[in-house]
């Protein structure tokens, strides 16, 4: 934390602005930050966290399927493993992480000095926090959810499984979209509000498009699922019929709320992850990405058609055909645009002059892999094909290919990017290329022979599986290539431990880097940026080199901002300066309003009146403090420095 | 005390006939609707109630007419008898010469009552102690529809599957025939009827899959003469060479088969509960059988003959002559075990042979008796399972949303499993030419189960909510009078209750009914408007008589003692208790009184208990 | 190279996929058979493109290059160019699989041939109701997990379930159709020659997923006719009846035998159970040892089955195992 | 700081162990319910014979109902009362019909959960079939679950009135009994 390393402002400038905006020591303040970058990575740490719980049980059921007819694991046992790691890598992980990088980058992408709503964004992270802890909770209890992630009724409704295991996946969702939607909405202003003068839209790095999107996406698709299990909930509790046909619900109804949200929330999973290649990938390749507005335009598209395609998930439930080939259409179309992001990835190694270093190792495994879970993906978009292909291994080794293939790729190609910034130290190169190695062949043994085990009509989700079916030397390779991807996370794991405290230091800009994020020292200070940079060009840091135009960004000289917790707003389509923001101070009322919630939920799940409305009332008078009239933003025209 | 209750009985009148539908303008000169006319064969002497319906032809008319229009107003309770059981009281008593025979209600015990003393007075009374297992194998409660005199001898059901005869004078068994096994489901609640020398009884449990039978018995020892089948092979149905059934639909070989899923006919039901008529000019006996079992259709595809439909067989062989089926494929379990009521009456101008039912399915039907084929299909209430009548096939045409599918629920399907009439038999008159009918209208919210068959236990699935017709506070019921040749409804008077007691016309113009909140009612045949009315100790689902008393006045009795089917409706505000007890009326209520110093020397009454 | 050695093998390995029992890369009827040239045809265009592409990328990172400092490369407008040229080659092979998917879907919903059989096949936790649908109601019947079907001709099949959601599905005969309570779906399959295929549950139903086969035995057309009356006749009738009233006492509640008095409904109709491939849905052989086994520990066999533990006497099993074994 | 870490971080190990721990314990005992064990001990130790007409023999002792530690035990046994046609008689909501209702507190034969295992298991005079060789012991446990679950149950400690049909006990005054 040296203040030093920043160029330009005078110490005692920054030492006032590291005052204002130093997190509180102590316990007070471990609890009560509102800094994106201590939140951010609360994010990376609890979702890799998860990361590793869901892997483990991922592992255990690989040890089931080793061979056919094993017993090491109850049906009821493996029922509740293979939902929890579906809930756990899905909800827990996958999303979360990359609300992680995004919590972390984005204010420093963007040239601000928070997100628009700190306190937000410590609530959206206690939510997420507890929300975890309370579908986990089922485990102690022997009765985790077992309905699949996909949850379908009616095998979930209380008739077909009368333990709370559904109750808590129900409640659990509705409680975890909440961080969803808030951690949504606080990205999109962020976007509108809170961008340093000068980044209009065509200068936005692509993670910033892929977080966009992905989070308008939420704003409109969580509902869905909140909804859907809110009316499960009402119809195992409350005895409503929303799905039952005994009182004239509709079993359809949940698959189509499901997936409605379901499938725009895989592409919401998907389109940070392709962000952070587009943006770390050209790096390493020592140019530009090639084709930024076409790639820009494919990220939107992308998640516009895929709010478009969600009966691809249920070709055969009898739906009528016409309606069946506007939907297979539909999900032919939507190759398009990542056909798209991956020529111009291709486009620029061609192009450029690769660095072989660990991210880049990983960015490039990760467009094999994207390319291979995409055609896969081309395949059961074909209504016809996907009669048969669906639910069998096929869909396994294909969702795989794409969600650790375009999720945890670059997200560990991301850590090892973005490490040095985070602790102001290198991770281990050597270890990291083994790393990379390990995870790849194991993640290819993993998961490719489900291609075939596939091809041959193994079903998914089975606890079991016959000898008949002429399967099981498949599986002990895939279950032999799952512990070696396990491996290889494990050395991550080392890795990352051995480099905080002995990897190399860093510097504020050790990749030569292009983007705004590298402009300040490792780790950044608390108030990110010493003055509010003016940006002129995609790439700040590299325009004297690229030299694409005249203008040029003005990184030291600006806004400074000192009289409080301040930063600047702009405006929204000019990124003209508007306003000056004041950025509320460490608050506990994220953390109580969370805890609040975790009661009332709780009262849900044991339909506890009484601890309902304890809840209730905590929550809402902690939102009635909060809301309290505060002086949000100044019109004062602010200072200038330099 | 008793002009205070003829007070009340007439302000009750008066504002019951206000409530009544308005009556249609009155036909001049009082002519006959219908031209209708029967034999009444069977009818024992003028005064006398010696059958159930009185007659072959099951008119439950009396031409009796001291008590009229004129002086209804005056009638008043004459005397009361308790048989202390609790179980719906559904026959009606006999009067055969000066003695009254009664039978009540599991456990079935039977009374004579001496008429020519001051009432009651216990003749003999008779126990046959059936079974206790039948009490959780009746469906409708362990009722007793009715009973027979016959040659001497009153001849009944037991509810455990048994028939017997009891010595009318002394109340002696004479003997008992076991019809079938009550642990399978089977008991017996019919009225015996008695025809031909011969007594004819069948089976109830349509919802226990039994398999449903008509049985002919010799009246002098009980000697099972033959026994027909409603399902199962033509051998076991009595269907041969002279069967002839109108519809070329029902003409083929092993129908009772043919038409099950293999075997299924087996547990098929259709049993027989109703009421018998018998022609006797062309010998034929004709009667009901029930629903389909299971009540599930969707376990049982095919019309599954000869369920919900109507035999006519020749009583000395039990070949049946011809057979028709009310509603093929039954899936609302609506049964076609109501009574036939055998008329001769002029259709299109024509004199027709005829026979008049009116089905649970609500469709009244007027069929040609000599061969099966309808000649009127009309619906007498508010049903909407069915979009109409297709009289070229004689098939009703059903209403495809209504068709019941497991696990999902019918929100309103109207009628519901008892129809809009249940067994509850009408009465006609030759005089308007009218049939006058308790009615219900009532609809059903329905899921059906699928049903595994498990010996003993309810083969049914139908899980039901049943509700007015005209919504949450609407009427349940009504009393109304029919024309049959023209399909018409000529009157009707609205009940807030079911109408389930059976209904009486008689020479002086008037027909008596009950109701089950306990009312007794007697109305114009006319014009259907209430002259008397007298609430009674429990709900009336008994059938009504009428006799001349040794001392030569006219009586009404009627049973009280609601149960049976009427019980769904027990939730319901105003819904009367248990308890059978006999009430006679007379008018002012005069009855043979006590000799002036009450004798210690009288008889003690005889009892004749099996031992 | 690897990746080019991977897919060499991978392509030897498909034809292995294609002879696995569930395999659906070779269809032993039309519908099949249409969808597994459409198989192909997409995994040949799949196999391709990764297989260009990952030569690209790989040729993209290894290129020679002109050495030289700073920043930059190549001209992004030819690349923009080859990235378009990529791009009107993925469309065109987009456009055609999509017309090639929809023509095989009309011919997979072409109902012009009449079909020969309607049969209702019902899913329920955990094992498959067979019903023989006829125009003459008594020619219809109940049997389980084993459909046996007429060779050469279509065979209608009304799916539906009792229960949860279950997918009904034999990979050698036509693609997939769930079966969802409150609505019926209808699908056709039809097999070239007699043979047996297997089916499997692909939708999860629950704890026992895993363990809901079924077989198809298609028999040819004379035979099928012969094995259809075959039966409907009733059981045949045991000599033993010990074992027919254990039989009542115990298993009738639940199971039916035509004959008997016997008519459960919850578990498979066991007229002609001696008859059938396998017992517990597909997961043993018939035979006597596994009757026993199955009525002496079915929660061992298939824990959570709702055939529930009899504690039976070894007599009894005994008994059954030989009645039941004889319900040919 | 450090100390903050330290303690959280040795909660968290904690927590792991035990959630696998319970996990593991927990799924294991829910699945020994499924395979049936636990129940028929309790059945042995089952007086048989008619409960309500003995009133001078020694009243079974008070067992709980074996069942009513499975938590699926009333949705098991709610679809056994209806597959099992019992809804038939005693209605689909259990209120009555051909057979008695269930849901009231008079009971003609005790309203125990061992009384209630008997009338199913051994058949009760007025129609009721017996079921003790048609289903399994856990079977009708599971009903007898349901049926407590109805409402209409006694209290274990209301047994005497249960076996005298007299509601004003309430299991208060146990001692009356003993002085008859």
């Amino acid at each position: 934390m040296t203040i030093e390393a920043v160029q330009g402002l005078p110490a005692n400038e920054r030492r006032r602005l590291f005052d204002i905006w130093e997190t509180a020591p102590g316990l007070y303040g471990w609890l009560a930050t509102v800094d994106h970058k201590k939140i951010g990575i609360r994010y990376l740490c609890t979702a890799f966290f998860f990361l590793i719980v869901g892997g483990v049980e991922a592992l255990t059921m690989r040890i089931q399927l080793a061979q056919p007819g094993l017993k090491l694991l109850s049906p009821e046992a493996y029922n509740q493993l293979f939902s929890m790691h579906g809930v756990t890598m899905i909800f827990l992980y996958a999303l979360p992480m990359l609300s992680g990088f995004s919590n972390y980058l984005w204010p420093l992408l963007l040239g601000s000095r928070d997100m628009a709503f700190p306190r937000l964004n410590a609530l959206s992270y206690w939510v997420y926090l507890f929300a975890g802890i309370f579908l986990y909770i089922s485990f102690p209890l022997g009765q985790a959810p077992n309905g699949g992630w996909f949850n379908y009724v009616p095998n979930t409704e209380l008739q077909y499984d009368p333990g709370i295991n559904i109750d808590i996946y129900s409640l659990g969702l509705i409680f975890l979209g909440i961080s969803t939607v808030v951690g949504s909405a606080n990205f999109v202003v962020t976007l509108l509000r809170c961008r340093a003068p000068g980044m209009s839209v065509n200068r936005l790095p692509i993670l910033v498009w892929g977080t966009l999107t992905a989070s308008v996406a939420n704003l409109l698709a969580v509902p869905a699922v909140s909804l859907a299990c809110f009316l499960l909930w009402m119809d195992r509790r409350y005895y409503t019929h929303f799905y039952a046909i005994s009182g004239g619900g509709q079993p359809l109804l949940w698959q189509h709320l499901f997936w409605v949200f379901g499938h725009p929330w895989v592409y919401a999973l998907v389109l940070p992850g392709m962000g952070i290649v587009s943006d770390a990938l050209p790096v390493f390749c020592r140019r530009p990405l090639v084709g930024y507005t076409l790639v820009a335009i494919s990220t939107v598209s992308t998640m516009i058609l895929g709010f478009g395609v969600w009966v691809h998930h249920m070709f055969a439930t009898g739906l009528p055909i016409v309606a069946l080939s506007f939907f297979s259409a539909a999900s032919f179309v939507i190759a398009i645009p990542s056909a798209i992001a991956v020529f111009a990835w291709i486009a620029t190694i061609w192009t450029g002059r690769p660095q072989f270093k660990t991210p880049f190792l990983f960015f490039a495994g990760f467009v094999l892999l994207f390319v291979i879970g995409g055609v896969s993906g081309f395949m059961t978009a074909s209504v016809a094909l996907d009669w048969q292909l669906t639910d069998t291994y096929f869909i396994v080794a294909h969702l795989h290919y794409v969600l650790l293939g375009i999720n945890v790729f670059p997200v560990v190609g991301g850590i090892h990017f973005w490490f040095p910034k985070i602790t102001g130290r290198m991770m281990d190169e050597r270890l990291g290329k083994w790393t990379f190695w390990t995870m790849f062949v194991g993640f290819n043994l993993a998961f490719f022979p489900m291609h075939l085990i596939g091809l041959m009509g193994m079903p998914r989700r089975v606890y079991t599986y016959s000898a008949e079916l002429g399967v099981g030397g498949y599986n002990l390779l895939i279950s032999f290539g799952a512990f070696l991807f396990a491996a290889g996370i494990l050395l991550l794991l080392i890795n990352i431990i051995r480099s905080r405290t002995e990897g190399a230091v860093a510097g504020p800009n050790p990749w030569d880097a292009p983007t705004l994020e590298w402009s300040v020292s490792s780790p950044p200070p608390p108030y990110n940026f010493a003055v509010i940079p003016v940006i002129a060009s995609r790439h700040p840091l590299w325009e004297d080199r690229l030299d694409e135009t005249p203008d040029r960004s003005t990184i030291h000289r600006g806004l400074v901002l000192d009289e409080g917790k301040e930063t600047v707003g702009i405006t929204v389509l000019d990124a003209e300066p508007d306003v000056i923001l004041k950025m509320p101070a460490d608050s506990l009322l994220p953390l109580l309003a969370a805890l609040g919630m975790m009661v009332i939920f709780s009262g849900m799940l044991f339909i506890n009146y009484w601890v309902m409305a304890a809840g209730a009332l905590w929550t809402g008078l902690v939102l009635l403090v909060w809301l309290a009239p505060r002086d949000h933003a100044s019109t004062e025209r602010p200072t200038v420095y330099g | 005390m008793r002009s205070l209750f003829g007070a009340v009985g007439l302000a009750f009148a008066w504002a019951s006939s206000a409530i009544a539908q308005a009556p249609p303008p009155a036909p001049s000169a009082h002519t006959s609707y219908s031209g209708a006319s029967a034999t009444f064969d069977g009818a024992g002497k003028r005064g006398e109630w010696t059958s159930q319906a009185r007659d072959y032809a099951n008119t439950r008319y009396s031409p009796l007419n001291q008590i009229n229009a004129g002086n209804v107003a005056t009638l008043k309770i004459a005397w009361t008898f308790s048989d202390g059981t609790q179980y719906g009281h559904e026959g009606a008593p006999l009067v055969v010469g000066d003695t009254m025979y009664l039978v009540t209600p599991y456990p079935n015990i039977a009374y004579a009552l001496d008429l020519t003393k001051p009432s009651p007075s216990i003749k003999w009374s008779f126990q046959p102690n059936p079974s206790p297992t039948a009490i959780g194998k009746a469906c409708c409660d362990a009722v007793l529809r009715g009973w027979a005199y016959a040659d001497g001898k009153l001849i009944y059901n037991l509810l455990d599957a048994h028939t017997v005869a009891v010595d009318a004078q002394t109340g002696k068994e004479l003997w008992r025939a076991k019809m079938d096994d009550v642990d399978k489901g089977v008991t017996m609640t019919m009225s015996a009827f008695a025809a031909d020398g011969k007594v004819f009884v069948g089976n109830s449990g349509g919802e226990m899959g039994v398999n449903g039978w008509l049985a002919a018995l010799d009246i002098g020892t009980g000697k099972e003469l033959w026994r027909a089948h409603a399902v199962g092979p033509d051998k076991d149905v009595l269907i041969g060479q002279g069967f002839n059934p109108f519809y070329p639909w029902m003409k083929g070989k092993d129908l009772g088969v043919t038409t099950w899923p293999a075997d299924m006919w087996h547990t098929g039901a259709g049993s027989s509960w109703g009421f018998i008529s018998y022609d006797p000019e062309q010998k034929l006996v004709f009667y009901g059988t029930s629903n389909p079992g299971p009540r599930v259709p969707a376990q049982r595809p095919g019309d599954n003959l000869w369920t919900s439909a109507m035999f006519a067989r020749d009583p000395a062989t039990g070949q049946a002559k011809w057979a028709y089926q009310f509603t093929p494929h039954d899936q609302w379990d609506y049964d076609g075990i109501n009574e036939a009521v055998l008329l001769d009456m002029p259709i299109d101008g024509k004199m027709q042979k005829t026979l008049v039912h009116f089905d649970r399915n609500t469709y009244a039907y007027t069929i040609d008796r000599t061969n099966g084929e309808v000649l009127v299909a009309k619906n007498f209430a508010y049903q909407n399972w069915s979009t109409g009548f297709d009289m070229k096939t004689g098939r009703p045409i059903v209403d495809p949303a209504l068709e019941p599918k497991p696990g999902v629920k019918l929100d309103r399907v109207c009628p519901p499993d008892i129809g809009q009439k249940d067994w509850e038999p009408p009465a006609f008159s030759p005089n308007t030419g009218l049939l006058y009918v308790g009615v219900f209208n009532i609809c059903m919210g329905l899921t059906d189960h699928e049903v595994s068959y498990i010996p003993g236990t309810p083969y049914d699935g139908m899980e039901m909510q049943r509700f007015s017709v005209d919504g949450k506070d609407g009427n349940w019921g009504g009393f109304i009078a029919w024309d049959p040749a023209h399909g018409k409804k000529v009157w009707e008077i609205p009940e807030k209750f079911m109408v389930m007691s059976g209904a009486i016309a008689t020479a002086g113009d008037l027909v008596f009914y009950g109701t089950t909140d306990g009312w007794f009612r007697a109305a114009d045949a006319w014009t259907g408007k209430i002259l008397w009315s007298q609430k009674l100790g429990s709900g009336v689902i008994g059938q009504p008589i009428t006799y001349t008393g040794p001392d030569g006045r006219q009586y009404v009795a009627v049973a009280t003692g609601v149960g049976g089917a009427a019980m769904v409706q027990k939730s319901r505000a105003g819904f009367p208790p248990r308890g059978n007890t006999l009430y006679v009326f007379s008018l002012n209520g005069d009855a043979i009184q006590a000799p002036e110093s009450p004798s210690s020397g009288s008889t003690a009454p005889a009892t004749a208990t099996p031992q | 190279m690897k990746r080019a050695v991977a897919g060499l093998f991978s392509l030897l390995m498909l034809s292995n996929c294609a002879r696995a029992p569930l395999g659906y890369l070779d269809g032993a009827g039309p519908a099949a058979r249409s969808i597994a040239s459409l198989g192909w045809g997409l995994l040949g265009i799949s196999v391709a493109v990764c297989l260009i592409t990952g030569a690209l990328l790989v040729f993209s990172i290894f290129r020679r290059r002109s050495q030289t400092d700073g920043l930059g490369g190549g001209d992004d407008r030819s690349a923009l160019r080859w990235i378009g040229v990529g791009l009107s080659i993925t469309t065109v092979l987009l456009l055609a699989s999509a017309v090639w998917t929809l023509w095989t879907v009309r011919g997979l919903s072409d109902t012009s041939r009449a079909a020969a059989v309607t049969i209702d096949v019902t899913g329920q936790q955990w094992w498959w109701e067979v019903r023989y649908r006829s125009d003459t109601p008594s020619r219809e019947f109940s049997t389980a997990n084993d459909l046996v079907i007429p060779a050469g001709v279509p065979v209608q099949l009304n799916l539906r379930s009792r229960d949860v959601v279950h997918s009904f599905w034999v990979p050698k005969l036509a693609g997939k159709m769930d079966m969802i309570p409150g609505q019926t779906n209808r699908i056709r399959i039809e097999a070239d020659r007699p043979g047996i295929y297997r089916g499997q549950c692909s939708e999860f139903c629950g704890m026992q997923h895993a363990q809901m086969a079924f077989f198809v035995i298609a028999l040819a057309p004379a035979d099928f006719q012969t094995w259809w009356n075959h039966q409907l006749e009733p059981a045949r009738s045991d000599p033993d009846a010990a074992a027919q009233q254990t039989f009542m006492e115990h298993c009738a509640a639940c199971h039916a035998i035509r004959g008997l008095s016997a008519g459960g409904i919850l578990g498979p109709n066991l007229s002609h159970f001696g008859s059938r491939r396998t017992i517990a849905a597909g997961i043993l052989p018939n035979d006597s040892r596994n009757i026993a086994l199955w009525l002496r520990d079915s929660q061992g066999v298939k824990p959570g089955s709702k055939m529930p533990e009899l504690h039976l006497a070894a007599n009894e099993v005994d008994t059954l195992t030989a009645y039941l074994e004889g319900l040919k | 700081m450090k100390l903050a870490r330290l303690i959280l971080g040795g909660i968290l190990i904690a927590a792991i162990a035990a959630g696998v721990t319970g996990w593991i314990l927990a799924s294991q005992n829910a699945y020994s319910h499924l395979m049936g064990a636990g129940y028929d001990s309790t059945s042995t130790m089952l007086p048989l014979g008619d409960v309500a007409g003995q009133s001078a023999s020694t009243p079974p002792a008070d067992v709980a109902n074996p069942a009513s530690s499975d938590p699926n035990a009333v949705a098991e046994g709610h679809k056994l009362f209806i597959s099992m046609n019992c809804a038939g008689c005693h209605g689909y909501d259990a209120k009555g019909g051909m057979g008695p209702d269930l849901t009231d507190t008079y009971w003609r034969y005790g309203g125990t959960p061992t009384q209630i295992y008997q009338s199913i298991a051994s058949g009760r005079p007025k129609g009721m079939p017996s079921w003790g060789k048609k289903l399994p012991a856990r079977s009708i446990w599971q009903l007898t679950a349901y049926i407590q679950s109805l409402g209409g149950s006694f209290p274990a400690n209301a047994y005497q009135a249960a076996v005298q049909g007299d509601l004003a006990d309430k299991g208060q005054n146990k001692g009356a009994s003993d002085q008859q």
